[in-house]
């Protein structure tokens, strides 16, 4: 458990240190400044307030390159030569995942940004690391409940990256779908940079499920659903939360191939949406040029925790009087991000809704947790 | 039906690989080196036809244009900023050198990508395709006109550039330049603008697989490394030497592959490529379609 | 006094290492045990690469498999890292030895072609064979226990890394200086002319393919103890990139080349990190202008220049009167 | 004297073109033997054939008492068959001294032990390398170029170089492939020299290709004369010149330079 | 024709050639007579602009030549045989014959270009469709002078032509340079070859250490013992 320390580093009367790891360039770079930027807007809000406790919160961006020596190496600098408060950062679960072992080693509060493999966050001992997004396991129940409630859907194919990414979804997924006696038909794999599926789509065919899961990023889900299209696999297909349909219609360009597509989503609403107005606005209002996108407020929530946490621990800020007002968070409301956030010292993980998003009539509607027409 | 679709997607992959792989036996063929920027001059390729049709607005076939004709442009830059320095040092012998070329191509490839990032690294794009209509059937078979697009153009410029080689002089200079800068100077070859024009070439070639593979795999700085490695494979194949060879080479790998993928496992497809190099390298060490280099004391 | 001192930089390099260790905070200490990692894998690479000249691009896959041997031996079979490290050198040799059988037959862009598929399906093959790698989700490693001591954190893990290292970059300078040492420079300046010496080319150059595997196969061993997860995406094409520019930018065919690569490939990025959006630009660019200014790595300038004494290919010499006249003209 | 080298009714062939056709000659112990014919005629591939370097069609050859036709290059090296080539192959990086121990690579040391020891070790306890090759070095008079890189020799010091990476393991049989070819007039008559003198000092038989006629003929005790690929003629000096068939396809018209 | 002057060149801070000078008048043979390493090739180069010269003065047919590239020397008729031959290993003999007028502005009688160079080399008819890195030695050294020769130069360089070539072809090149000079090309050779050299050859230049140390009309070196003498000591 947290020790007290009165000379915690990263803290003086004026400044909160904080320390942000994130894609900026590398395979992930295109969740790389999006979701670092929807966080650090929630913070330049608060400095605008006048911080926290009088504190302005300052931040400290390293590049992690989506490789597990270069992240390693943004977390020990951010430690040991930056002397962080906290960190807020990882959009790579392979990548952070190494971080892990110096973070709780060296005791120092972290908020994930938008890795979802379960294991950062869920493995035990873990006194330290927070996360305020949907852990990848949960995508995977979520999936498999919309499944049991669609009727006529007893044969599934899963397609999906041989990554640790789609890996985290794999094993809640199939669990659920065999709990609810839904048949597994194959589990078929595409490259993240896949530049076509025909191979796949045909195989699923030939398989004829009653629907497809789709566990992919959204470039190469854009070229499956595309190819799925044109080839005539028309069954409903469930994507994991990783893509977002506005974006997928954008890549594709129309709605046509997603007629029959349903998305987990993290959001309120879609973007455009009341809901989601006030946050478009903030992110319009700190960083004018950035493109508004599905990805730029995946990290908000973190943000959102955290400054939570920070006011909670009160003026007398240490690291253990953070740990104890994160974990004392109950029902925070996630911003941008449909759940309430939830955090106690055994269960790190504080969000764990998602709904699923459909399209009708060309139109992205949110559809719920069980299947309706 | 389920073959013929297979085998139209297959070809027109293929011919895509052939097309990156030809850009980069054109580099080799008077270099003697592997350009690991070649990935990026097919980016390069792709954005700069985005920024003309999309953010400028222009027609589809002029944007083509401007960005064959730019980045073409610019692959004759790089070669003189990064590569001619190095090919120019005296005290060096021919093998120090070519490693040291191979090596400021990888920086080169850095470079672009990193530049690229700068306006376009937040989000993927999507390039339109150069007809409205998105697919055509023939024979039962939903073809994508894209595609069809790409197994044209490939025929036409590996033809082209076959024709070009047999009869226009500077495809015998640069095979020369290639084999001894030395020996080709004293014939009067200006090797400098012999590398000067076939990095030009090489760098069009480059955009014009760029721009026609954009709207399968979306824009992003990252798209040209694994189309490079598909592109060294076709090269390999067919023997780093021969214009048609690469062709061939990179419809071979186009169409293995996708069959593979299909009758075999999908999970297996990243890898079908490499075992097919490793296989066909060792039963014709030298491509299929390359000759043996002549040694003798 | 100036000749003892550069006839022994490289050892004052590891002596540097030692020196600086007590100097530093943890973030730099484990750039140091990186720096050191790669030293290991560099100097196998360039004895393959400099010395031998075979253009063998799978050492990320050889590092893969000494990374991934060790971290399973010692984490799921609870067997000593003294056993461990070993087996991961010897692991990446076996399978080293058999990607070198393809060398007899190609050489130049086919052997790396070759080299280069042989790493995508090492790379498959830890992905996929989940039960035994863990698949894309990695491995953690756990702290080695040595002589009933826990080598946990930057510090402990340097003492091992800088004794590997050194004992690795002695061998390396034993092997140069040996007959094999001398039989890979032959075979890389003639084949033809090394057979009628007496050298078994297709037996050397498998043998080169062992030994540089053996290095990175220790290389990685060291690596998955820097890291405390290791996953198949640490041991693509771009680790194998960066283990080629820490050869050629430090210098190939030289044994302080890998050692100054190292240095440079392991603080360039470090360094650049406050270029952030820029850095990848600086990165490249620093890349092209050393090539540029030092086409022959910096290893090599520093030899033309004096400062860095040539390579020897002996151990001992005979004792001759009146050696080293210069050069007469005939006449 | 008895025979050394034996070669019997080799051929070889690349793809259509025979380079040598059914070539039978007797190498004697000691002797030094020319080997002459027109550019093209076959004398380096026959040396690649002997030294284990190009694949024989057909015919046998018989070195030392034992048939070698099966060995490879690296075998009949280590048994005592050692050769220059046409264009100089050393090792242009190394120096003298580093080429030198290359030659000596066939020797039977213990190679973990080489390894840590240099040749300290030897499993047959032969005569230090050491020794030897001082006095090579010595010989060659290639002493004050111990420690000089290859690449900075006088192309008449590599051929010497190369003649001592032979000459250090002791070979039995050296062929020598126009070991003149670039040299200038002075330094042809000192390796004019060197060459008379090898056999008795060194005891070895050689075979010389050479375009010098007058070197030739006062060098070698018989001469053959290779024509596209076959013995067109085989004898002393004065028997070779005078030879019609030879003068036709070689020497043209008599020489008196 | 050509004219040089004080020329200094070298390697790096190596200085070869120390302030050479000498001259080759239109329709001479000239020969360039040294030891190993007395500089012949470094002058050739340096004519040729293979290697930067760092001093003196080249002229050719009057215009300065000195500082220009390989490529564009060429262009004002010099060409030149090195010594290592550097030809394009995988290509044929008839390709080297091709390429080598590649270079030149009327091209249309490339086939009697190839022809007339084929002429004073006919043994090279029987192997056009080999491959260069597959001929021996001396068969190299021919497709080396072919090459030059069906670029038509004004002054032919040749670098130890004789060097690996047969008795035969050797006394044939003999000639065939005094064809060529009767042609009217101008010839600079640099040879070991004392009977070869001395019997084309109008005026003997003698270089040592990079620098010109006798030079005169053949006559004058009517005896070859002599020659060498003077420059072997
Ligand atoms: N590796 C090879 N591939 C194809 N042809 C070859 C090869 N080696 C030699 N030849 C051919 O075989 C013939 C004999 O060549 P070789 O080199 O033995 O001649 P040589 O007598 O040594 O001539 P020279 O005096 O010119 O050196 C030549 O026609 C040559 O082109
Ligand atoms: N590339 C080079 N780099 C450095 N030094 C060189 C180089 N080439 C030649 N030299 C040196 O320059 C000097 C003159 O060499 P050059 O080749 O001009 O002599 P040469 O008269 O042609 O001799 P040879 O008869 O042996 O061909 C020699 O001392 C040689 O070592
Ligand atoms: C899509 C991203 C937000 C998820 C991240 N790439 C991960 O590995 O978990
Ligand atoms: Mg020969
Ligand atoms: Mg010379």
């Amino acid at each position: 458990a947290p020790h007290a320390r009165a000379d915690d580093p990263g803290i003086t009367p004026t400044s909160i240190k904080i320390g942000m790891i994130g894609s900026l360039t590398g395979p992930a770079a295109a969740w790389g400044w999006p979701t670092i930027n929807g966080a650090r807007m929630v913070y330049d809000a608060v400095n605008a307030q006048g911080g926290i406790n009088g504190r302005k919160i300052e931040l400290v961006v390293e590049d992690e390159q989506c490789a597990p020596p270069m992240a390693l190496a943004a977390a020990k600098k951010l430690i040991h030569r930056d002397k962080v408060f906290m960190l807020h950062g990882g959009s790579c679960s392979g990548s952070i995942l190494a971080t892990r072992d110096e973070v709780l080693a060296n005791e120092v509060p972290m908020m994930i940004l938008v890795a979802t493999m379960d294991k950062i966050v869920q493995e035990k001992p873990n006194d330290y690391i927070y996360r305020a997004f949907l852990p990848g396991s949960f995508d995977g129940k979520i999936i498999a409940d919309f499944i049991a409630t669609m009727p006529n859907v007893k044969r599934v194919v899963v397609v999906g990256h041989a990554d640790e990414h789609a890996g985290a979804r794999y094993g809640t997924l199939t669990e659920g779908l065999k709990k609810h006696g839904v048949e597994l038909l194959g589990l078929e794999t595409i490259e993240t940079e896949l530049t076509d599926a025909t191979a796949q789509v045909l195989k699923i065919k030939d398989a004829k499920p009653d629907a497809v899961v789709l566990v992919g990023r959204p470039a190469a889900s854009a070229v499956f659903l595309k190819d799925a299209h044109r080839l005539g696999l028309d069954v409903p297909m469930i994507g994991a939360t990783v893509v977002d349909l506005q974006d997928l219609a954008d890549r594709i360009g129309g709605t046509d191939a997603l007629k029959n597509m349903y998305v987990v989503a993290v959001y309120k609403g879609p973007l455009g949406s009341e809901a989601m107005t006030p946050w478009q606005e903030m992110l319009k209002k700190y960083y004018p040029s950035d493109k508004v996108q599905a990805s730029s407020f995946l990290g908000t929530s973190g943000a959102l925790a955290v400054v939570e946490g920070l006011k909670k621990a009160g003026p007398d800020l240490t690291r253990a009087k953070f740990v104890e007002a994160m974990n004392g968070i109950q029902n925070l409301d996630g911003g941008p991000m449909a759940c309430s956030l939830s955090f106690s010292a055994a269960d790190h993980d504080g969000c764990r809704t998602g709904v699923m998003w459909g399209v009708r009539d060309g139109k992205i509607v949110v559809i719920g947790d069980r299947w309706k027409n | 039906m389920e073959i013929a679709t297979l085998l139209s997607v297959g070809l027109s992959n293929g011919c895509l690989y052939g097309l990156v792989g030809l850009g980069l036996v054109l580099v080799y063929s008077s270099q003697g080196i592997p350009n690991f920027a070649h990935g990026e001059l097919f980016m390069a390729g792709a954005f700069l036809a985005y920024t003309a049709i999309v953010l400028l607005g222009l027609p589809y076939f002029l944007s083509f244009l401007i960005a064959v004709v730019g980045i073409g442009l610019m692959g004759m830059l790089l070669e003189w900023l990064a590569i001619r320095p190095i090919s120019l040092h005296r005290s060096l012998g021919r093998a120090s050198s070519e490693v040291a070329i191979v090596l400021a191509t990888v920086g080169l490839a850095i470079v672009l990508k990193g530049l690229a990032r700068i306006p376009w690294g937040d989000s993927v794009r999507n390039l339109p395709t150069a007809f409205t209509t998105q697919t055509v059937t023939i024979g039962g078979v939903a073809i994508a006109t894209q595609r069809l697009l790409i197994v044209a153009v490939t025929l036409v410029l590996t033809v082209a550039i076959s024709v070009f080689f047999a009869r226009a002089p500077l495809g015998k200079k640069m095979r020369a330049t290639a084999q001894n800068p030395t020996g080709a100077k004293l014939i009067g070859i200006h090797t400098s603008n012999i590398y000067s024009a076939t990095w030009a070439l090489a760098a069009a070639c480059g955009a014009i697989a760029g721009v026609l593979a954009a709207p399968l795999i979306f824009l992003h700085p990252d798209m040209g490394t694994r189309m490079l490695l598909k592109g060294f494979a076709a090269a390999c194949l067919g023997g780093f030497g021969s214009v048609t060879g690469v062709l061939l080479g990179g419809v071979l790998m186009g169409v293995v592959e996708i069959f593979a993928g299909r009758y075999i496992a999908t999970s297996m497809m990243d890898i079908f490529a490499p075992i097919i190099i490793i296989l066909v390298l060792l039963f014709w060490p030298q491509g299929l379609f390359g000759a043996r280099r002549a040694a003798r004391v | 006094m100036r000749t003892l001192l550069q006839n022994n930089l490289v050892w004052l390099f590891f002596a540097g290492t030692v020196a600086l260790s007590f100097t530093t905070d943890a973030y730099s200490q484990y750039l140091m045990n990186l720096v050191l990692v790669y030293v290991v894998i560099g100097q196998g690479l360039n004895l393959i690469l400099g010395f031998a000249g075979m253009f063998a691009f799978a050492h990320g896959a050889f590092m893969g498999i000494g990374a991934y041997v060790s971290a399973l031996l010692t984490a799921k079979l609870g067997v000593s890292l003294l056993v461990a490290m070993p087996a991961a050198g010897v692991a990446a040799a076996i399978v080293g030895a058999l990607i070198g059988f393809p060398a007899l037959r190609v050489s130049g862009l086919y052997l790396a072609m070759v080299t280069l598929g042989f790493s995508e399906i090492v790379q498959w093959g830890i992905k996929h064979w989940k039960s035994v790698t863990g698949g894309p989700d990695g491995v953690s490693v756990p702290a080695p226990v040595l002589f009933g001591h826990r080598f946990y954190g930057d510090y402990p893990t340097f003492y091992i890394v800088v004794v590997v290292a050194l004992a690795m970059t002695l061998l390396a300078q034993a092997i140069i200086r040996s007959k094999l040492g001398r039989a890979f420079v032959a075979i890389r300046d003639s084949e033809i002319a090394a057979q009628c010496s007496g050298i078994k080319v297709a037996r050397t150059k498998v043998l080169a393919f062992a030994i540089s595997a053996f290095y990175a196969g220790i290389g990685g061993s060291l690596f998955s103890l820097t890291q405390s997860y290791i996953t198949p995406e640490n041991f693509g094409f771009y680790q194998t990139t960066l283990h080629f520019c820490i050869v050629i930018v430090g210098g190939a065919a030289s044994l302080a080349g890998p050692i100054i690569g190292s240095i440079i490939l392991t603080w360039l990025p470090e360094v650049l990190r406050n270029a952030q959006a820029l850095q990848e630009i600086g990165y490249g660019l620093m890349l092209i202008l050393f090539v540029i200014f030092a086409p022959r790595g910096i290893a090599g300038f520093l030899i033309d220049k004096g400062i860095l004494p040539r390579e020897r290919f002996s151990l001992r010499r005979p004792s001759l009167p009146g050696r080293s006249r210069p050069a007469p003209q005939e006449g | 004297m008895s025979s050394l080298l034996t070669v019997e009714n080799v051929t070889v062939q690349f793809g259509g073109l025979v380079a040598v056709d059914k070539v039978s000659l007797t190498i004697a112990e000691g002797e030094i033997r020319g080997l002459i014919g027109p550019n093209g005629a076959g004398k380096t591939t026959l040396f690649n054939a002997i030294s284990g370097l190009a694949p024989t069609r057909s015919g046998r050859m018989i070195f030392a008492g034992a048939d070698v036709t099966a060995l490879g290059a690296p075998d009949r090296a280590a048994r005592g068959i050692r050769r220059t080539f046409q264009t100089v192959q050393l090792v242009q990086s190394m120096t003298v001294f580093e080429n030198l121990l290359l030659g000596l690579h066939s020797r039977a040391d213990n190679p973990l032990a080489a390894l840590f020891v240099g040749h300290a070790v030897n499993a047959r306890g032969a005569t230090d390398p050491m020794a030897t090759i001082t006095r090579v070095l010595d010989y060659l008079d290639l002493a004050p170029r111990v420690d000089h890189l290859v690449s900075t020799l006088s192309i008449a010091e590599q051929r010497y170089v190369e003649i001592g990476q032979a000459l250090v393991a002791s070979p039995r049989l050296l062929m020598l492939d126009e070991p003149t070819a670039g040299l200038s007039p002075a330094q042809v008559a000192r390796l004019d020299d060197l060459i008379a003198r090898l056999p008795a000092d060194w005891n070895v038989s050689i075979v010389l290709v050479e375009h010098v006629i007058p070197l030739v003929v006062k060098l070698c005790h018989r001469i053959t004369v290779l024509d596209r690929g076959r013995v067109i003629a085989e004898g002393t000096g004065e028997q070779i010149e005078n030879d019609p068939a030879v003068q036709e396809a070689y020497l043209g018209e008599r020489l008196n330079a | 024709m050509l004219d040089i002057t004080g020329l200094r060149a070298g390697y790096g801070a190596h200085e070869v050639l120390k302030g050479l000078s000498m001259r080759v008048g239109k329709g001479q043979v000239v020969a360039l007579l040294g030891g190993n390493g007395a500089g012949k090739t470094t002058t050739l180069s340096a004519i040729m602009g293979l290697i930067p010269s760092q001093g003196g003065e080249i002229a050719f047919e009057s215009n300065s030549i000195q500082g220009q590239p390989a490529h564009r020397v060429f262009r004002h008729g010099l060409s030149l045989v090195p010594q290592w031959r550097e030809l394009f290993t995988d290509m044929s003999v008839q390709e080297h014959l091709e390429l080598g007028a590649i270079a030149c502005a009327s091209r249309g009688d490339l086939d009697a270009r190839v022809a007339s160079a084929l002429d004073y080399f006919p043994e090279l008819r029987a192997h056009l469709g080999r491959r260069a890195g597959t001929l021996s030695g001396g068969q190299q050294q021919m497709v080396a002078i072919a090459r030059a020769l069906t670029a038509r130069p004004k002054l032919l360089m040749l670098d130890e032509p004789s060097m690996g070539l047969a008795p035969l072809v050797v006394r044939e090149l003999g000639r065939t340079i005094k064809r060529l000079n009767e042609a009217g090309t101008s010839v600079l050779l640099v040879e070991q070859n004392m009977h070869l050299a001395l019997g084309v050859a109008s005026y003997v230049y003698v270089i040592r250490a990079g620098k010109i140390i006798t030079h005169g009309p053949t006559g004058d070196f009517h005896d070859e013992k002599e020659l060498f003498h003077s420059y072997i000591g």
